[in-house]
């Protein structure tokens, strides 16, 4: 046998983007299925109501999402937004700073937050998910008491219009941002090193550090990158309510999960689907959407919600295991997992 | 490296972890007690006992499932469906109290058993299998109930609820008979040591005969019965079922458990030191109200405590691997 | 109790580990079980107590078939095992360890007296100063290795197995633990001992298997027609395995690397030693001398406190391993490839350029696929990586092309030194030879290697010349002669300095 | 402890409101769906339910449907805003879940020609909305504060029970209540705000705790909010403490309870079933078309906003309790008869 360096020839690669092709064909059905049924979950209104809430969706998983890479967890994305939002409110609103420049500062305090996470957890070795549930908690707490909780409601009237703005009737420009952003990390991870040593730091730390990879920075970056993504998200929303208001992320934690799980994403770390989480995202505000235009929704929502991501992770997990059956024929753990069924 | 010198520090270090909470919790009461003398009231006294209650169970449902290197995202989503479910039996089904109460625990309990089923045979990670459960539980609690409370329960279960005697809530009963029971299953009891010597070094355990699947799954049965437990009582507290009860425990239950010195990778916790943390949270909540702190700084200070319980543990940690 | 093995295979991804392996053991017996590094002995020991299941072949227990699903069922057969791994729980008690499969109760609650008293029974055969109300994690090694052998004495099994029972303890608790092994033969009950250290097993045992490659070379043969040449020729398959590698020039006059009463955050005292270019320098210790450890030191990741190094003349201090390989061309290769030296899940490509992702990367950091292809596929080519595809997952590997992607991966680094630990670890030994021509191969090419090895035949065929460590300090360095039988003799010499009797016996990985 | 369910009450109430507007329905009859979403699940809105339903027979409207979001949450609202438009809405009644944050969202019904209120609660200006129908919550808390200092005897302390802190309707009660303070020259003082109080849960918790610590500092508590109300109440009860007084919102049994046995002063009550019923009244003549609000209507100017119109505050104390249900029907009827040619210019 010799090597082929030929990409295409990998007999896997079909196989890898099956979790994609078959989220994006169970999303077809669903659009199928509500658009035979509930006739105006097409009408343009819809669209572009459905089109807004998938930018923020989308942006909210790539926060969670490069974390997940190092193999850690962010659950302070929530309150790292509420930080930006309220930050660029007072910006606009109390000192009067052109949109661009406080829209820049509130992103470089929410990239600033996510730096402050990343520095503690290489700096104390503690895990990810206590650190970042403590500071969700103290940038909250800290943001509550530097605002008053006072919504910031005299924005610019830019800020409204750009988030009524309608591109082609019914494509909010915002989708577009969240997309550009999807290329940029799409660029990040497949053709950057940085991106390279944050997914090898997060697949085995110790190798990758032995290699000659500074996993400290790179887990550092990946926090700080989480902080400017849940910027850009709680800016999204600013956008579309042309408000600043403290209740903006408190109920990011399940979406910002929902979506690069149900894309593919790890949780153990070393790989991420930047497409799989845009797919995750549309699949989440499809059935939000649906659901509610049918009428099923609102109250069952949440059940359905839960229940779709146990079933993913599942399809997932079990399309994984019969992947690595027939490679490789019975595998060990395989074994030790049957063993434990029985026991 | 001798074993003699390890031995005494390692007796300190335990002294330690108690001390420094049960020093924060004497320096709490002295001062809030010479800063006002509202603080020693019996009225008081008896307010502070009974919003320990619930919280204490809620840390302990979590504590279970740390123990054994597994978290509970569900507690209050789990809460959440027991305490409608209870509320709903006894309000339009009329089940008598007991009955009520016991179909409630088991509903908790098969809660934290699917958590537990589904971890254990996926082999996915606890965190989104319990995540996912969560949002299950909160929709099938809002389908329902459509976010309507129970507010007819028999005078008798709210009686329980409010009544004292001087300082002590009935309310407290349940919660100390649970942590005594927890504190004897865990040190004493065959389940108990297997649960902790599952989070200590789960390969051990099993080639040690030990069913490590099985006890997961314990551990999670656990956590949701206890969870169903703190969700009857809250609902006997408040006098109604409200689908909103537990939508604010997750915070708490991983605080107290983490401030009592609780890894996430399993195998330590104490009951006494989560309880202590309960305690020294509850004395912090009551403080501020009597110092009439801005309210915007509870959810600061409480991040804050973690932060400092986490850095203290790790210090002591490093401390002791360079002894 | 009989316990039969018959025809056990088990496979690994791209290894077999065991195959057709037969041969019985009898109660009242103490069976050796012997074979070097990778030989399927710890396979074996798994199967037969419930850890792994066999793909092929049978454990029969008295004549009758068994199936093990986990340990739970081998200790209800009345099989119990040492482990190499540690396999207690830190914050027990060491009697609540030793009792941990079946506590004493009273009505249903943990009786600890008994417990303890119960636990000071076995312990006392063994050790009577540990105590047993200590928490483990307070315990040294050796205690705790006594600590788990006490456990499976406890679980009073008809079969019990030792596997290294004496890697980690001292020579006086190996007695004690030696006539315990042969009462409890004398009591009826079969012992399976696995052990590197040849004249343990002489000592002890009544019969002896040898694995070699998977598959048994000599079964259950009396040791009494056993001597130690006839075991060590079972074991490796000759008699003499010290290979002929292709010449190699070593200039003497050009050190690369010199360490100068170097001292190390991590313990190590006063190592002096000096690396030359395109030398072999082996480094030879038993299990924690503190030869990994030194690596360590040596690539930044633990801190030199005192002493000095020197590259190629110049002293240097390392602050961290990122530095070592950019600045000074320094590498190391881990001894566990799935922790610390590859990334499984990733392929093949990236496991060999990410030395090199900031190098090869454009000044905005862009790198493509291409990019790495173009670094990785020559040496993929030129190591002979047998792989489909150089976008394989490096975990579908099997070991020896594993070992070859983490060369390649310093090939295309560039280093200029390379510390290899324990190169051929869980390789077969066709592989093995061509990992060694491998390393023999790049040291011509201007590297200088430093090589960690248990393994003295690998040891002997590749150093040029041998550090021995002891108690992380260096005990000497010995020329190599390339003949086996006097440098194993004068290695080990130095190893127990004072016993110069000492078996030239293959030391144990890392446990 | 009583616990009748105040449900029953409510539900008998529709009963007496459709013997009342009997006559005046049936005027014309129109295909208009109107949906009259409240800010989240709460006990308050529970009579808009049956207003709705009345609305439509009465108006003679092909749907006044009561549609509430899962939870309290504003984008959950919205959300459930924007699939009934696609689900063919025309007109929406509307609680703010935000009262900033809701404006966008209003602002893209208008851009496609729906007309929307807000009921009970207002929208903060600039706003889209034709105008807001509800409680002034600035003047009710201002009321209910100054309710409560005359309780006092014009002096001593008071502490205020706020609901959701992020609510910027909270911001104005909380001035309110300072400035009925501030009117009597420092002989009231309102000690402390307490936020967040809206949960069940969460107000046990702080109003317990406050009145454990500080019952013989507090002379007074005001209540701004539903939930806080009911606890103080039921805990002022429990102590058996008969010397603070209480000024709640609302008209939740438990409440009433406390008023007629001493352990509360009063409570402001709102006028939730005429805000659903005459909003309901409004958003029909609005959606056909008919009707365009006046430019120069009589509207009341409050902090939030310029186009206000009160739907009827009182306080219950012991002297009114039996019969403040009457007044509050006499108020709706008023406002309805006099709706059309009050605030509307209509073909």
């Amino acid at each position: 046998m010799t090597p082929s360096s030929d990409s295409r020839a990998r007999p896997s690669w079909l196989a890898e983007q099956s979790n994609l092709i078959g989220l994006a064909a169970i999303i077809i059905l669903f659009w199928f299925l509500f658009t035979s049924l509930a006739p105006g979950f097409v009408s343009s209104f819809n669209l572009f109501a459905l089109s807004r809430s998938l930018a923020v969706d989308i942006v909210i998983g790539f926060s969670t999402m490069v974390v997940l890479a190092t193999g850690g967890m962010n659950l302070a994305i929530g309150s790292i937004g509420v930080c930006a939002v309220m930050a660029s409110g007072y910006l606009m609103q109390t000192i009067g700073l052109p949109i661009p420049v406080a829209m820049a500062l509130a992103l470089l305090l929410g990239a600033f937050l996510g730096w402050l996470n990343g520095f503690v957890i290489v700096r104390s070795g503690v895990n990810s998910f206590i650190i970042t549930l403590a500071s969700a908690s103290l940038f909250l707490g800290g943001m509550l008491i530097l605002s008053k909780a006072q919504t910031f409601n005299a924005l610019p009237p830019e800020i409204a219009a750009f988030g009524r703005m309608r591109w082609g009737g019914f494509v909010s420009p915002l989708l577009l941002v969240a997309l550009a952003i999807g290329a940029a990390l799409v660029v990040l991870f497949r053709f950057t090193a940085l991106g390279r040593e944050i997914l090898a730091a997060g697949a085995n730390p110790r190798a990758a550090e032995l290699s000659g990879v500074p996993v400290g920075r790179a887990i550092i970056i990946a926090h700080t990158l989480s902080g400017a993504l849940a910027a850009s998200a709680g800016l999204m929303l600013v956008f579309r309510l042309g408000a600043a208001m403290p209740s903006i992320g408190q109920d990011w934690l399940l979406p910002s999960f929902l979506a690069p799980v149900l894309g593919g994403t790890l949780l153990a770390g070393g790989f991420v689907s930047v497409v799989g989480t845009i797919l995750g995202a549309l699949l989440v505000t499809t059935l939000r959407s649906g659901l509610l235009v049918m009428q099923i929704g609102n109250f069952w929502l949440q059940l359905f919600l839960g229940l779709i991501l146990l079933a993913a992770v599942m399809i997932d997990r079990y399309r994984g295991v019969y992947a690595e059956r027939r490679s490789l024929g019975r595998k060990t753990n395989l074994g030790r997992k049957e063993s434990g069924r029985r026991a | 490296m001798s074993q003699n010198r390890n031995l005494t520090f390692g007796q300190r270090f335990l002294a330690n972890e108690w001390s420094a909470l049960a020093v924060a919790i004497v320096i709490g009461l002295v001062t809030l007690a010479t800063l006002s003398s509202a603080f020693l009231t019996e009225f008081n006294l008896y307010v502070m006992l009974r919003s320990f209650c619930v919280v204490l169970i809620v840390a302990f449902a979590q504590m279970l499932t740390l123990a054994v290197g597994q978290m509970n995202l569900s507690v209050g989503a789990l809460g959440g469906l027991v305490a409608i479910a209870v509320g709903g039996m006894m309000e339009k089904w009329g089940f008598p109290v007991p009955v009520a109460i016991l179909c409630g625990l088991a509903i908790g309990a098969g809660g934290g058993l699917i958590n537990g089923l589904l971890t254990v045979r996926t082999g996915i990670n606890g965190f989104i299998i319990t995540l996912a459960t969560a949002s299950a539980f909160t929709g099938i609690n809002l389908g329902i109930t459509e976010s309507i409370p129970f507010y007819n329960l028999p005078a008798s279960f709210v009686a329980f609820g409010t009544g004292r005697i001087s300082a002590l809530p009935y309310l407290l009963l349940p919660p100390v008979l649970i942590a005594i029971a927890l504190a004897f299953f865990l040190a004493r009891t065959v389940p108990g040591r297997q649960l902790l010597a599952v989070g200590g070094n789960p390969q051990a355990a099993e080639l040690s005969g030990i069913p490590r699947d099985g006890v997961i799954v314990m551990a999670h049965t656990l956590s949701g019965l206890l969870a169903g437990a703190a969700a009857i009582l809250a609902v006997a507290q408040l006098g109604s079922a409200q689908p909103s009860i537990g939508v604010d425990w997750l915070l708490m239950s991983f605080a107290a458990p983490i401030i009592g010195g609780a890894a996430l990778a399993g195998g330590h916790i104490s009951v006494a030191a989560t309880a202590l943390a309960v305690v020294l949270i509850v004395i912090i909540q009551n403080g501020m109200v009597l110092a009439k702190v801005d309210p915007y700084w509870v959810q600061f200070l409480l991040g804050a405590l973690i932060l400092a319980a986490v850095g203290l543990n790790r210090l002591r940690a490093v401390r002791a691997g360079g002894a | 109790m009989r316990l039969t093995i018959e025809g056990i295979g088990k496979d690994f991804p791209g290894v077999t580990a065991l195959d057709d392996v037969s041969f019985e053991i009898l109660p009242g017996e103490t069976h050796a079980l012997m074979g070097e590094n990778g030989a399927g002995k710890s396979t074996l020991i798994k199967i037969i107590t419930g850890l792994y299941r066999p793909d092929r072949g049978r454990l029969l227990v008295d004549g009758k078939p068994v199936d093990f699903t986990s340990p739970r069922d081998a200790i209800a057969a009345g099989i119990s095992a040492v482990h190499q791994e540690r396999n207690l729980i830190p914050r027990f008690t060491v009697g609540e360890n030793i009792m941990i499969e079946r506590p004493p109760t009273r009505n249903g609650v943990i009786d600890f007296d008994k417990v303890h008293s119960e636990a000071r029974r076995f312990l006392d055969m063994i050790d009577p100063t540990i105590d047993t109300r200590t928490e483990v994690r307070h315990l040294s090694v050796a205690q705790m290795q006594i600590v788990e052998i006490a456990k499976a004495l406890s679980l009073e099994a008809r079969v019990l197995l030792l596997d290294e029972p004496t890697a980690s303890i001292t020579g006086h608790e190996a007695d004690a633990l030696f006539a315990v092994v042969r009462r409890l033969r004398d009591e009826g009950k079969a012992i399976v001992f696995v052990s590197h250290k040849l004249e343990e097993v002489m000592a002890i045992s009544d019969r002896v298997t040898v694995l070699r490659d998977g598959r048994i070379a000599a079964a259950g043969q009396p040791i009494a027609q056993m001597d130690r040449g006839k075991i060590v020729t079972a074991m490796i398959g000759r008699e003499e395995r010290v290979a002929e590698m292709g010449t190699r020039s070593v200039d003497r006059t050009k050190t690369v690397m010199e360490a100068r009463n170097v001292a190390t955050s991590l313990g190590h005292k006063n190592v002096s030693f000096q690396l030359h270019k395109g030398e072999i320098l082996g480094l030879y210790g038993l299990v924690g001398a503190g030869r990994t450890e030194l690596a360590r030191a040596l690539i930044g990741d633990a801190r030199i406190v005192s002493g000095e190094l020197r590259l190629n003349g110049n002293p240097v201090t390392i602050p961290d391993v990122p530095t070592a390989i950019r600045r000074h061309r320094l590498g190391y290769i881990s001894e566990d490839r799935k922790a610390e030296g590859l990334i499984l899940t990733h392929p093949i490509r990236s496991n060999i350029a990410i030395s090199v992702w900031r190098r090869i990367a454009s000044a905005l950091g862009l790198i493509t696929r291409a990019d790495e292809r173009r670094i990785a596929h020559p040496l993929v080519e030129k190591l002979e990586v047998k792989t489909p595809s150089i976008e394989q997952a490096v975990g579908k590997l099997s070991g020896g092309n594993q070992q070859k992607v983490s060369i390649a991966k310093w090939l295309a680094a560039g280093v200029e030194i390379l510390i290899i630990d324990e190169p051929t670890v869980g390789i077969d030994i066709k592989t093995k030879t061509a990992i060694h021509e491998l390393i023999g191969e790049i040291t011509r090419e201007g590297l200088s290697v430093l090589l960690i090895s248990s393994d003295m035949p690998e040891m002997i065929t590749l150093a040029d010349r041998i550090l021995v460590m002891r108690d992380f300090a260096i005990a000497g360095t010995i020329e190599n002669t390339r003949r086996y039988e006097p440098m194993s003799r004068e290695i080990m010499g130095l190893i127990h300095a004072g016993s110069a009797d000492a078996a030239p016996a293959a030391e144990t990985a890392h446990g | 402890m009583n616990h009748r369910h105040h449900g029953a009450r409510l539900r008998a109430l529709p009963l007496l409101a459709a013997a009342l507007f009997g006559l005046a329905g049936a005027a014309h009859a129109s295909d208009n769906k109107i949906a009259l979403i409240p800010g989240g699940p709460h006990p308050y809105f529970a009579p808009w339910e049956q207003a709705g339903k009345d609305a439509a027979k009465d108006f003679g409207i092909a749907a006044v449907d009561f549609k509430v979001p899962a939870e309290w949450k504003l984008n959950l609202q919205t959300e459930l805003v924007e699939s009934l438009v696609t689900q063919g809405y025309t007109a929406f009644g509307i609680f703010p879940g935000d009262a900033v944050g809701i404006n966008s969202t209003v602002e893209e019904l208008t851009a496609n020609n729906i007309p929307s209120l807000a009921l009970a609660g207002c929208a903060q200006d600039p706003t889209k909305v034709s105008f807001c129908f509800g409680t002034d919550v600035y003047n009710s808390a201002y009321l209910g504060t100054k309710a409560l200092i005359e309780a006092l005897g014009g002096k001593g302390k008071i502490v205020h029970l706020a609901g959701l802190l992020v609510d910027p309707n909270t911001k104005l009660r909380m001035d309110a209540v300072e400035k009925a303070a501030s009117e009597t020259n420092g002989a009231v003082t309102v000690v402390q705000h307490i936020t967040d109080t809206d949960a069940q849960e969460a107000a046990d918790q702080k109003i317990n705790a406050l009145l454990g610590a500080q019952k013989d500092e507090i002379d007074g508590l005001i209540s701004t909010a539903y939930i806080p109300s009911v606890v103080a109440a039921k805990s002022l009860r429990n102590l058996g403490d008969k010397r603070i007084k209480l000024v709640g919102i609302d008209d939740d049994q438990i409440v009433l309870d406390a008023i007629k046995d001493g352990f509360a002063a009063g409570t402001m009550a709102q006028n939730p079933y005429g805000q659903g019923y005459v909003g309901a009244y409004a958003l029909d003549l609005l959606a056909s078309g008919t009707c365009t609000v006046k430019a120069d209507a009589p509207f009341v100017k409050t902090p939030q906003t310029e186009r206000f119109i009160d739907s009827g505050t009182l306080l219950i104390s012991n002297a009114n309790a039996a019969t403040y249900k009457d007044d509050l029907k006499k108020i709706t009827t008023e406002i309805q008869t006099s709706f059309k040619d009050k605030y509307l210019d209509c073909k």
